[in-house]
C-alpha cells in the first residue's frame, strides 16, 4: 500500500459545510498543513467537540484536497456527526490529526483499473479516481446506493473516469439492484489491472471475490472502531493471513487477499 | 521551574509519564512530542510469548470515558526487546523506560523480568496485576492481597530494579492491596488501572465489546482515581503514581495534590496526541501562577 | 404496550422507579410529572432519629457525573410518617411506595423497619446497606458479605414485606453480597449505589466536598452500574433492580436487557425533572419500534 | 419571604446576549410561562447544552421580567458560563426550570427600603427595586462593584431608585473602597424599614450586622452549590436558627436574622 504521511495536529476553519441529501453532507476545511501531506486513501482522526461527553475523535476520509482545503463526505449516524453538520463556515473549534493510515497503492504498471464503491464508501475513492486519472489510468467506476441522491461523488467520478456505472436499492437510477451485479459485469467484461473498493464490508468482500476469481488484484478499505488513530492502542485491529494488523497504521487500505473476513469486526451498525 | 521527581529511586525530568497501552512505546507519537522530554515512558503490556488478545470490536465510547478490551496483545517479550527497546534506546537514550510487565501466572511474570534484566535500557517494572481484560492473570492477582503479594514477591527475588505494582480500582479497600504489595518489597504503586464496565447497544441488543466487558478509563472515572490516590498515598509510604482520567495540567495538579509522585497519562492521548506535553507544561503554568517553585512541592499538598 | 412488571412480589405499572435521595418524596416534582403514573417511589433514606447530614458544600460536578455527600440528612421516621407517607397516600395512593431504610446499626434499622411496619401506605422496604456518605453503617455493611448477610437477616425476621438490599458498587465481586443477601432472604437487590470518589480544586488546593470523599452518579457509572447488573442477574435468582446513570429510555433498556427486572433514576432528575416519564416513554418508544409487546420480553434479553 | 411559584420546564429561546463589561453579559430569554410567574428574587435554574460532559444545570437570579421576556445578568466563571456567553439570538438549545426559590418578601408597610448588592449581587435585586418603586416604595441602593464597567446593573436602579450610591474597589467610580461603607453610612442617614441585599456571602454578613446593629429588617440572598434547584436533593443547605433550611426552595432569600453564618459553605471561589 502507498505510503504513510507525517502526520500533525492541526487547528481547521470550516470553509463550507453543506447538506447532500438526507443525512449526506459534505465539509471543507481549511487545513494546508493535512492538504499539502494527504494522499489518496489518507484519513484524519476529526475532533468534533471539545466540551461534548463524547471524548473520542471520529475518523474521515479524506475525499479530496484541494489547494489549503481538504473534503470530507460524511453520514449523520450519531452523536459526532450530528454535530459535525450543525458546523457553520468559519468555525474553527475543531481539530485534525493527519493525515492518517496507508492509503491505495498505484501502480505504474496500471493501465485499467475498477473503482467500486457503495454508499459513502465512494469517499475514500474520490483523491484515488483524481490521481488515476492524472496518471493516465482509465479509470471505470461502479457506484452503488440506496437511492439516486445518495450517489454522492458521481459527478467527480464523471469528470475523472471513462465510464461510470450506477446501481441503486430502489432503482431510482442505474441499475435496480446491487453495485456488486455492475461489479461482476464489468470484471467479465474488461481486463482490469486492479480493483479498488470501499463500501460495506459485506459488499467489500464480495467485490474482493469476484477480483479473486479472476485473478485481479483487489484492495479494499476498511472501517474499525478507532480510538486512537496512530497506531498505539490496538483497538482497530484487522484479522489478516499474517496476523491482527491496525487498520489505522497498517490500513485502512489492505490487499484484498491478506484479510480473513471474519465478520466480527465491523463498526456499529445503526 | 524544577518539575523533576523521584520516583521509586529514578529521577524523572517531569512529574508526567505515560500511562501503559495507551502511548506503544513511544514511536506512534513520535510526529507529535519529543519523546525525550517525557518523565518516563511506560509501555504497554509485555508477556513472555506473544499474546493475540481479544476478539473485535474492543472499543466501546462511554460518556467521557471509553470502554477497551484490547487484552494486552503484544509480540512477547523478545519481539519488544528487537523493536522497541532497540527504538527507544535510538531515539530517547535518556529517558527512563518503564517496561509494563504481564502473565497468565507467577512464573510468566518472573520470566518477563528475567529476561529484561540484560537489558541495559529498562530502567524499571510495571507489574500489571490489574488488567482486567484477560481470564487468567492480570485483575485476578491485583484484587486479592494474597495474589498481589505473591507476584511482587516471586518479581522482586528476580530483580534489583525499581518495581512498581500496578493496582486494580475493582476492589474494596485499595489501601490493603497497597499495603501488601509495599509488604511484599514493591518500591512503587501506581494507579488505577480501568474499571470494569459494560456497554450494550439496544439497537442490536448485543453488547459493544466482543469481550462482554472491559476496562473503563478517562475522565469518568477521574473521581475514582484520586480517591484512591489519596487514600494509598495516605497508606503506604512507598512512591505513588497517580493517572485515572488525566487530560489537563490542572487535572494533574490534583493528583499531585492527593498525594501522587508523579502521573500517568492515558485516555488523553487519543484525544490530543500532544497530551504529555500539553500536561506538562500545564503543571509548570499552575506552578509559576501559584510561586510554587519546584512541582515536588505540591505533591500531598491537600488543605484538608 | 404492557409496561407492567413484577417486582419482588409487587405488581409495577412501569419498570421505571425513582432513585432512593433523587426524588425526596415525590412532593418536590409534582410539578414536573404525574406522580402516580411511576412503577414505584422510592423515598430518600428514612433513620430512626433525625439525621443532621454533613457538612457543605456537599457536591461538587465531574465529568458526566457528579459527587454528593449528602449524608443521609433526614429528619427521622415519625416525622417521615407524618409528611412524606401522608402526602404520598393522599397523592399517589395507588403507587407503590418502598422506604429507603438506613440506621447506624442493624438495630436502627430494625427500628425503622419496625416503626413502618404499621404504616399501611408502605409496599416495601430497600436497605441502604451501601451509603458511602456516613462514617458509621451504609457501606460498611454493604461490603462485606457479613455485614450485609446480618442487616438483611435481621430485617428479615421483622417484616413480612418485600425487603430489598441496596448493594454497593465499590468491592470487588459484587455477586458475593448479592448472593449473601439473597440467602438472607432478601427479595431483591437494587444496584448501584454511588462508587466513592473525590473532587479537589487545584485553584485553592481544597477538597471540593466538606467531607473530602463523596459518591459518584450519573451517567460516568453507567458502565460499571450495566456490568454489575449483568454480573447479578446472571447469579442470583431474585428481583433485580437497575440503576447507575440511567438518562434515557435506551439506557433503561440497556439496564433490562443486562437482566434487571425495573430500573430506577436517579441524578437524571436533577438534570431533567421530567426525566421518569421521559425514560418511560422512552422504553414505550423502544418496544413499540421492535415490535415487542411486553416491557418485560427484554428482561435479560441480552444476545452474547 | 414571598411566595413561591409553580415552576416548569420551559424551552427558552435567546432574543439578545450582549457582553456588558469584561466577563459580565446580559442574556434576554424569550420564556413566556416563567416570565408571567416569576417573582422579585426567584431564579431559574438553566441547561445551556445538552450534549456537554457538565452535566448540571446552572442557577441564575431572574433580573427583569418584561412582557415574554425574562433577563440575567451572568458573570463568566467556569464552563458552563462560558458558553452561555457564546449563545447567539436564535438559540433554542436552552431549557430552563423555573421560576423557583422564595424570593425577597414585600411588606405593605414599607416606606424605606435599602438595596445594597455586590457585584453582580445587582441581579436578583433588579426586579424587586422595580416592584418597590411601583408600590411607592422610597428606595434607595447602594451598588459595589470591583470598577465602573462592573456597576452592571446602575441604569435600572437610577430609573427606579430615590438614590443611588456607588462604590468601586478601584475608585473609578463613587467611594473608592467597600459599598459596606456606603450602607453603614446611608443607615445611620435614614430610617429604613428594611434592607434587602445580594452579593459576597461576606458583603452580605456585614450588611446584615450592620442593619441587625440599628434594629432594622434585613433579607439576604444566598448562593449555593445546587444539583436539583427543586428542594430533592439537599446539596444546597443553608444552616438557620431552625436547622438546615434549601436554598433553592427555602430560600435562596432568607431573613438575615434566621442565618448561621458559619462560613463553610460558599461555592466555589474563582
Ligand atoms: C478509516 C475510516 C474512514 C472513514 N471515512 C468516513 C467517511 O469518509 N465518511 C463517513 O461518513 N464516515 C467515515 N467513517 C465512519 C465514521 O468514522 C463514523 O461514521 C463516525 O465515527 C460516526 O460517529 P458518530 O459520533 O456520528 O456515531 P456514533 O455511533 O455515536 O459513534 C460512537 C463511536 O463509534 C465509532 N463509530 C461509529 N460508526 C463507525 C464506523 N462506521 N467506523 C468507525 N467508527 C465508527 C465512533 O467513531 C465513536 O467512537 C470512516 C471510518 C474509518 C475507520
Ligand atoms: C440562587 C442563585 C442565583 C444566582 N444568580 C446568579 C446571577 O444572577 N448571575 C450570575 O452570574 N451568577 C448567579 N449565580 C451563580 C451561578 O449559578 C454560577 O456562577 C454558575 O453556576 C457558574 O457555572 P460555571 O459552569 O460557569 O462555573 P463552574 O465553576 O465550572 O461550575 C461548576 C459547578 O459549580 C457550580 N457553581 C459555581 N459557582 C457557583 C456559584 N457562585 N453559585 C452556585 N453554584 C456555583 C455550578 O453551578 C456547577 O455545578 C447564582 C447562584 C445561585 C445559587
Ligand atoms: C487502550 C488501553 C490499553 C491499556 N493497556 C494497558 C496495559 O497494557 N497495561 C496496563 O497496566 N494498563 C493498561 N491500560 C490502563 C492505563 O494504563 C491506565 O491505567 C487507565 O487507562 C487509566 O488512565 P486514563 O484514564 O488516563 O486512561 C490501558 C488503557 C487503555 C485505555
Ligand atoms: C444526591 C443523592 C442522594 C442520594 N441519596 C441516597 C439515599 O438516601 N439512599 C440510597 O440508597 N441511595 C441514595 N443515592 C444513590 C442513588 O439512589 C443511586 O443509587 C445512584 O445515584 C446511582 O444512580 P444515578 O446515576 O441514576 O443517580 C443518592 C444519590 C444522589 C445523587
Ligand atoms: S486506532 Fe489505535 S491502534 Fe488503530
Ligand atoms: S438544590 Fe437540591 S435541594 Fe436545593
Amino acid at each position: 500500500m502507498s505510503d504513510r504521511a507525517k502526520a500533525t495536529l492541526e487547528h481547521v476553519t470550516v470553509v463550507r459545510n453543506e447538506r447532500l441529501s438526507e443525512g449526506v453532507g459534505r465539509i471543507v476545511l481549511d487545513a494546508p498543513r493535512c492538504a499539502r501531506a494527504v494522499r489518496p486513501g489518507h484519513f484524519v482522526h476529526l475532533r468534533i467537540d471539545r466540551d461534548a461527553s463524547e471524548l473520542l475523535r471520529r475518523p474521515f476520509s479524506i475525499h479530496l484536497a484541494q489547494g489549503n482545503t481538504v473534503e470530507i463526505l460524511y453520514q449523520v449516524l450519531g452523536a459526532g456527526t450530528r454535530r459535525l453538520a450543525e458546523k457553520k463556515p468559519g468555525d474553527t473549534s475543531m481539530d485534525i490529526v493527519g493525515p492518517l493510515g496507508t492509503g491505495w497503492s498505484m501502480s505504474d504498471a496500471t493501465a485499467h483499473a475498477l473503482l467500486v464503491s457503495g454508499g459513502l464508501g465512494a469517499a475514500p475513492l474520490g483523491m484515488l479516481a483524481v490521481e488515476l486519472a492524472r496518471r493516465g489510468v482509465a479509470v471505470v467506476c461502479a457506484m452503488g446506493a440506496p437511492t439516486v441522491d445518495r450517489l454522492v461523488a458521481r459527478d467527480l467520478f464523471e469528470k475523472h473516469a471513462r465510464r461510470v456505472e450506477c446501481a441503486t436499492d430502489d432503482g431510482s437510477s442505474g441499475h435496480h439492484g446491487f453495485v456488486t451485479d455492475i461489479s461482476e459485469r464489468l470484471l467479465d467484461e474488461t481486463a482490469f489491472d486492479v480493483v479498488y473498493t470501499c463500501g460495506p464490508e459485506a459488499m467489500q468482500r464480495i467485490v474482493a471475490e469476484q477480483a479473486r476469481a479472476r485473478a485481479v488484484a483487489c484492495q479494499v478499505s476498511l472501517e474499525r472502531l478507532m480510538a486512537c488513530g496512530v497506531g498505539a492502542c490496538l483497538s482497530c485491529v484487522v484479522t489478516t493471513r499474517s496476523g491482527r494488523k491496525r487498520a489505522c497504521v497498517d490500513g485502512p487500505v489492505f490487499n484484498a487477499e491478506e484479510v480473513v473476513w471474519d465478520g466480527s469486526e465491523t463498526p456499529p451498525r445503526h | 521551574m524544577d518539575l523533576s521527581v523521584e520516583v521509586a529511586g529514578l529521577s524523572l525530568r517531569t512529574p508526567v509519564m505515560t500511562a501503559s497501552g495507551t502511548f506503544a512505546s513511544g514511536r506512534e507519537f513520535a510526529d507529535f512530542v519529543d519523546v525525550r522530554a517525557l518523565g518516563a515512558i511506560v509501555t504497554k503490556g509485555v508477556s513472555f510469548v506473544p499474546w493475540p488478545g481479544n476478539d473485535s470490536p474492543r472499543m466501546a465510547e462511554t460518556a467521557s470515558g471509553m470502554l477497551n478490551s484490547i487484552g494486552l496483545q503484544n509480540p512477547g517479550v523478545e519481539a519488544f526487546c528487537d523493536v522497541d527497546l532497540r527504538w527507544l534506546a535510538r531515539h530517547a537514550p535518556e529517558t527512563p523506560v518503564i517496561v509494563n510487565v504481564c502473565g497468565h501466572s507467577v512464573e510468566e511474570y518472573v520470566r518477563v523480568v528475567g529476561r529484561l534484566e540484560s537489558e541495559p535500557h529498562v530502567s524499571a517494572y510495571e507489574l500489571n496485576i490489574s488488567c482486567p481484560n484477560v481470564d487468567e492473570g492480570g485483575m485476578a492477582f491485583g484484587t486479592s492481597c494474597s495474589g498481589a503479594h505473591e507476584v511482587v514477591t516471586a518479581c522482586r527475588a528476580a530483580t534489583a530494579r525499581p518495581l512498581i505494582a500496578k493496582l486494580s480500582p475493582n476492589v474494596a479497600d485499595i489501601t490493603e492491596i497497597a499495603r501488601s504489595v509495599e509488604a511484599a518489597g514493591a518500591d512503587a504503586v501506581s494507579l488505577i488501572n480501568t474499571l470494569l464496565g459494560m456497554s450494550i447497544d439496544a439497537g442490536t441488543r448485543r453488547p459493544r465489546l466482543a469481550r462482554v466487558v472491559g476496562g473503563l478509563s478517562g475522565p469518568a472515572i477521574k473521581p475514582v482515581a484520586l480517591r484512591m490516590v489519596w487514600q494509598v498515598a495516605n497508606a503506604v509510604s512507598v512512591t505513588v503514581i497517580g493517572m485515572g482520567g488525566i487530560m489537563s495540567g490542572e487535572d494533574a495538579v490534583e493528583f499531585l495534590l492527593a498525594g501522587a509522585d508523579a502521573v500517568a497519562v492515558g485516555t488523553a492521548n487519543f484525544v490530543d496526541p500532544t497530551s504529555v506535553e500539553r500536561v506538562t507544561h500545564g503543571i509548570s503554568g499552575y506552578c509559576r501562577d501559584h510561586g510554587i517553585a519546584r512541582a515536588r512541592d505540591l505533591v500531598g499538598g491537600l488543605i484538608t
